[in-house]
């Protein structure tokens, strides 16, 4: 579909980008640079959620979609010209409410947080923690986070937790949620990890894997995601030179700075961890 | 001194410091019917009001001098006014009766005051509608609603109302400028009939009507308030 | 005689203001369309079953019933707790309070009836649910109770105005006569002003209603946020999902694709449809107090 | 009787409690944003632009956005909202039309905004393909604020006096010097403050716009028809969501007060308008 | 034929059905004032507002019958009922000044007919202001508000305005009928000296009035109309 008031990217100087909520902050952060050397370029960012970003791009009603999720197998069939490029990558951590960590619950294993979803599980006590009732904060479907975390869980990104007793959407949302209860259980990016949402390690057999950016770095902290920039094609003219903007160690850094984990490393990685701990 | 059941003394009234009645006084009998007249806008409704503090709620509206209503200065701050507007009835030109059953109309204030039995409720309605001289139109539709009655019987149910709260003093004003001549001569009757138990002051344009049922009269002009003497020639007599 | 009837003088005025009346009445009958229009998908995929399913999944199934549900019952609490509050302030100022004071609050609420819905929101988050938890001894305090607590206190100011002015339009000759039967005022304002300006204040309630039910942002961050029935139903303090809630949550997802957006408008669709029917009644109450 | 005095004097106090409570909340409400928001706010806070994510500069451009989507949402709404009104109450004399008419403003009125915002979107951005611009924000909120100002200015020109009307039209006026005359002049303040209400209500708008108008950084002053703007609403939003710096919540409390006292200054300003009007009325 | 300034044929009027006069025929001479009298409630306004077609506005109320102003049938459709009113002026009852200046009510009809400049304005404000005496009292404080006049002012300032327009018939409702004995006669006396020009119908209450100042008298009652002889004794001659 075309005509009516659509403008290509190609031939003026106005840069359209929406999607992801997760990925929003580096690009925001991003585009005023780019914008700052390229006064001529003018680079609007939204936010919306994953959906809005592919569907932009798909529509050329965006240049640029962000996503932080994969392209599902329907979305590539309806736009048959979908192009991503992976501009870092953001682990999604279980997180716990402080005060459970504090009374030594530190890590759980993939069937514990799955029985805890799944309304199995429905008390601290029963995972070695106080005898409270958890508090199971859910995504909304269609967040990348929430399709990462439930494809770890249970191989499915869309599957059902009915354990759940809340529902949010923003990473902001859950994560004011978590600190202000005392008993909940939730899923965050690990950039919003602080010291009154403590990440908590996976246990698999007698090993646990904390979400520390070096475990995500080298790949053995499992729950993990791309964050994609999505196009119509390959990127190419004003778009193309953002993008490669973004790949480039200036847009890396900002990756980094956003508590995200770049592709092409700019700095050690001990110094990022370092920086994010509150 | 208590012989009089109202008594005025240097009284001035006004709104928002406009007077409209300045340092007048007078007095009403026991027992009597007294009629005040004068000419439209002269103050003849506000001071029926303001014998039964009607005019609390009027923004601006104050009261310089002594009122005594049954003996006592009303404008005391000691005084309870709901009991003394039970002791001081008053009747509205317009008719306003209540959306509820005829009957309910009649016992509306009677309820907040008497401590008696449903069964002496009805008889006090049949008395006080008989006192008005309803009864008979409307014994068999007590429980119709109030508003279908005619705007005679209304003025009268209005009446009933307010005797079946028994009280000492009966004001009215110009309760018969809304009727037609033969529920007015009704009425007068009614006041005629009353004037035994209770002491009555109407307000009324009709100078006739003043002659036939009142034994006083109080000319309100001017600002100021006079007696006149009882039954005079039409149009005579200048305050 | 027909037609000079409908429409006798013809200048440019009457083309004009005619011009500008039929873009109104155009722009809302689009809008109606469109409701309807986009809404057909999902009651073709689904039927009636859409009004009377309980699961919703976005791709999977899509049943309103807990969003009506939970709209309803937001709404019938923010109305309990609205109501002693908007009539309390109402006859206060209508019946005992002086011109300058009566301005004051007056004022106030007309400045709080302006208060934008996002920072509602924000205290929301903020505030009212801790607050919620704190003072019901909950574990959690995204709850049904808490957005229709937050509600009342958004639809305070326009149910007490209207309130109020049901108030004054009882004429005061009522006033007069009861006072005059020797009532207290408290008796006169309960036995009289109330029972006459009764079809007004509940007009006034309806109008209120409305409101409510459409408030998105706000309630969104408080409701907690799950397509849930609590269990049992009545349980004001478990977490739920409004209508607008759902669409405002899942809305820039949707936008403009697939059975779930015909499934967000279709909700749309109903809460106008609910609405509506609350504003029509309240507004024939008004009607009738006048 | 000293039991009903008593029992009075209760309910009164019960009453002056409830109104007082009522009140709190205003001042509950400014306390918590003045308390939250204040130091956000500097000179600098308001005439900067926002940077790296909320967390430096100001909100220049967001309160630019807010006003133009405000202004231009009013400049669109107001002469079709006057222009309907004039129709329905100098020609449409059929009772039918003019019930039908009233139901419609009235179901508009009825709408939840947020179908304004999924509508507009679908009918704006998909339909017409404008895509997310200021004019799309502008026609949605005008869309949205019509009832308000028909539905007052509707008040205003129903209650000019009989006898004015008769007084312009036994001068021979034809109905469009009427209107000038004699029905836009006598409702000059039903129209004013019917504006600035619907000036108020599209300020405290966010759920209608954010995807259809604004975009969260990136932007000025629009250049041109399809660019979008930011606002005051949607920016509070997204840092409230999404910011994981405690400076950007401050700077979002900072935003909001800064729109709460842009609603404030439009109430009081309708406040203001038509308490001397009615005093001029008293005299 | 065209003797007649308005002759009216056979004509009933009616408010939603009901009729208020019954087929009833009468002329009204040009340049003459002609005095329309009749009781409360008998149609003399309405009789009035009907030939300027004022009643336009009112749903329900009907027009049956032939009405010829000015020789012309006026609620034929091909008529233009603007020029209609401009060339048939009326004055209401009530005074009704708009909220402007008094030089500006007086020249508010005029600015949507003439075409004449701004100096002419002036001109003719004055000349109509000295038509109604009421220049010399006015003539310093031409931009006051109009509302601070006194009533009898206010009711020559509406006059004042209606003659800007230079109307052919002049149709006053009661104009005096709000004012003092001395601002009556005033305007009395403006009526007799308009009659030259001007054809004038005037609704009146007060019988010495149309004594006064009118040639012929018409009179409305129990739905007709009909032409008393001039200058009848007061209380004779039944219609
Ligand atoms: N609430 C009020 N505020 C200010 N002035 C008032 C108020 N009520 C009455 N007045 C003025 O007080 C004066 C006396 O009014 P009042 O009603 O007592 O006259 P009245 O003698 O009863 O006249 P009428 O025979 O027409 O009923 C009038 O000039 C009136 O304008
Ligand atoms: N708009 C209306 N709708 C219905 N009936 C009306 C309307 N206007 C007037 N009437 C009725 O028509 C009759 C004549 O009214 P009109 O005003 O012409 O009387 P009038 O002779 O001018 O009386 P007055 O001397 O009191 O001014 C009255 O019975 C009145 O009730
Ligand atoms: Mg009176
Ligand atoms: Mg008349």
């Amino acid at each position: 579909p075309g005509g009516g008031f659509h403008v290509l990217a190609q031939d003026s100087a106005v840069i359209r980008v929406a999607g992801s909520t997760t990925v929003l902050p580096i690009v925001s952060r991003a585009a005023e640079r780019f914008q700052a050397d390229h006064p001529a370029i003018k680079i609007t960012v939204n936010a919306g959620g994953s959906g809005v970003g592919v569907h932009g791009a798909g529509t050329r009603r965006l240049d640029i979609g962000l996503a932080s999720r994969e392209i599902t197998p329907k979305e590539n069939d309806r736009y048959a010209s979908l192009h991503t490029t992976v501009i870092g990558r953001d682990a999604v951590a279980c997180v716990v409410s402080s005060e459970i960590f504090r009374s030594g619950v530190h890590a759980l294993s993939r069937k514990q947080i799955g029985d805890i979803y799944l309304g199995k599980i429905t008390n601290w006590r029963q995972v070695g923690g106080p005898d409270r009732q958890i508090i199971v904060i859910d995504k909304e479907t269609h967040r990348g986070t929430r399709h990462v975390f439930m494809r770890y869980l249970f191989g499915k990104s869309n599957a059902r937790a009915p354990g759940a007793r809340l529902v949010t959407g923003s990473n902001n949302e859950e994560q004011a949620k978590i600190a202000q209860s005392d008993a909940a259980i939730g899923l965050l990016s690990i950039a919003w990890i602080n010291d009154d949402v403590v990440g908590i390690g996976i246990r698999e057999g007698r090993r646990v894997i904390k979400p520390t950016l070096e475990n995500v770095r080298s790949g053995r902290f499992p729950i993990a995601r791309n964050l994609n920039l999505v196009t119509a094609g390959e990127p190419n003219d004003v778009v193309g030179r953002f993008v490669d903007y973004m790949l480039s160690p200036k847009g890396q850094e900002l990756v980094q700075a956003s508590g995200y984990i770049p592709i092409h490393s700019p700095q050690a990685v001990s110094k990022v961890a370092g920086s994010h701990s509150k | 001194m208590t012989a009089h059941a109202i008594q005025l003394e240097r009284v001035r009234l006004s709104y928002s410091g406009k007077a409209v009645i300045e340092t007048a006084s007078c007095t009403v009998r026991k027992n009597a019917v007294t009629a005040v007249v004068g000419p439209s806008g002269s103050g003849k409704s506000t001071l029926l009001r303001t014998l039964c503090r009607m005019n609390d709620r009027i923004p601006g509206f104050q009261v310089e001098g002594q009122v005594q209503v049954l003996g006592r200065d009303i404008y005391d701050p000691g005084i309870n006014v709901y009991d003394l507007r039970k002791r001081v009835g008053m009747v509205f030109q317009k008719p306003c009766v209540f959306p509820k059953s005829i009957v309910e109309n009649v016992l509306f204030g009677l309820r907040f005051h008497a401590t008696i039995n449903g069964k002496n409720f009805s008889e006090r309605a049949e008395q006080a509608l008989r006192d008005v001289f309803l009864w008979d139109e409307v014994k068999d539709r007590l429980d119709d609603p109030a508003h279908t009655l005619s705007q005679g019987q209304q003025q009268r149910l209005a009446m009933a109302r307010t005797l079946a709260v028994d009280p000492e003093i009966l004001l009215m004003d110009e309760p018969t400028s809304a009727l037609d001549p033969k529920s007015s001569r009704a009425i007068e009757d009614l006041i005629l009939s009353l004037k035994d138990k209770h002491t009555i002051v109407l307000v009324t344009h009709n100078v006739d009507q003043a002659e036939r049922v009142a034994e006083d009269l109080i000319c309100v002009d001017d600002k100021t308030i006079c007696h006149k003497p009882c039954h005079p020639l039409p149009g005579e007599g200048t305050c | 005689m027909n037609t000079r009837s409908l429409f006798p003088e013809r200048g440019p005025a009457f083309w004009g203001t005619g011009f500008t009346a039929l873009i109104a009445s155009g722009t809302i009958f689009i809008l109606f369309v469109s409701l309807v229009i986009e809404s057909v998908p999902v009651f073709k995929t689904q039927g009636v079953s859409f009004l009377w399913g309980t699961d919703w999944f976005a791709g999977e199934a899509y049943g309103a019933l807990p969003m009506i549900f939970g709209s309803l019952m937001v709404t019938a609490i923010a109305v309990v707790l609205v109501f002693p509050f908007a009539l309390g302030s109402a006859i206060l100022t209508s019946e005992f309070l002086n011109g300058r004071l009566r301005l004051m609050v007056k004022a106030a609420m007309e400045l709080l009836a302006g208060v934008p819905g996002i920072i509602y929101g924000l205290m929301g988050i903020a505030l009212l649910t801790i607050w919620v938890r704190d003072v019901f001894g909950l574990i959690d305090g995204n709850t049904l109770f808490t957005a229709g607590l937050l509600l009342a206190v958004m639809v305070l100011p326009t149910v007490m105005t209207l309130s109020e002015d049901a108030l004054r339009a009882v004429p005061g000759e009522f006033r007069d006569t009861a006072l005059s039967l020797g009532l207290t005022r408290m008796e006169m304002v309960l036995k009289v002003v109330v029972p006459q300006a009764l079809p007004g204040l509940a007009g006034a309630v309806f109008l209120g209603l409305g409101r409510a039910m459409g408030e998105t942002i706000a309630v969104m961050l408080v409701i907690g946020g799950i397509d849930r029935i609590p269990q049992p139903w009545f349980n004001l303090f478990a977490s739920g999902q409004s209508i607008p809630s759902k669409i405002g949550r899942e809305a820039a997802e949707a936008l403009g694709f697939d059975l779930q957006w015909s499934a967000l408008i279709a909700l749309g669709l109903v809460l106008f449809v609910m609405v509506m029917a609350l504003s029509l009644a309240g507004n024939l109450l008004l009607r009738r107090a006048r | 009787m000293n039991r009903r005095l008593f029992k009075e004097r209760t309910l009164l106090i019960a009453l002056y409690s409830l109104t007082v409570f009522g009140c709190l909340v205003l001042a509950v409400i400014l306390a918590t944003v003045i308390t939250r928001g204040g130091p956000a706010l500097s000179g600098t806070f308001l005439f900067e632009e926002a940077r790296n994510f909320g967390l430096e500069g100001g909100i220049l451009y967001q309160i630019a956005g807010t006003l133009i989507l405000m202004t231009g949402a009013a400049l669109v709404c107001l002469p079709v909202a006057l222009g309907s009104v004039l129709f329905q109450t100098e020609f449409l004399h059929s009772p039918p039309l003019k019930k039908i008419f009233r139901l419609l403003i009235y179901s508009l009125n009825a709408v939840p905004t947020i179908i304004f915002g999924l509508i507009g979107y679908l009918f704006f951005g998909v339909f017409l393909e404008a895509g997310v611009s200021w004019v799309t924000g502008v026609l949605i909120l005008a869309v949205m604020i019509l009832p308000t100002l028909h539905v007052s200015i509707h008040e205003a020109v129903e209650s000019i006096p009989d006898h004015y009307r008769e007084a312009g039209l036994a001068l021979g006026l034809s109905p469009g010097q009427q209107m000038r005359a004699v029905v836009l002049p006598q409702s000059l303040h039903g129209i004013i403050t019917g504006t600035l209400l619907g000036l108020a209500r599209a300020a405290g708008e966010t759920a209608a716009i954010m995807f259809t108008a604004t975009a969260f950084s990136g932007v000025r002053l629009p250049q041109s028809w399809t660019e979008p703007v930011t606002t005051l609403q949607t920016h509070i939003l997204v840092l409230a969501q999404e910011a994981a710096n405690p400076i950007a919540l401050t700077n979002a409390w900072g935003a909001g007060l800064v729109l709460l006292t842009l609603v404030f200054i439009l109430i009081t300003a309708t406040l203001w308008i038509r308490s001397g009007l009615e005093m001029e009325a008293e005299r």
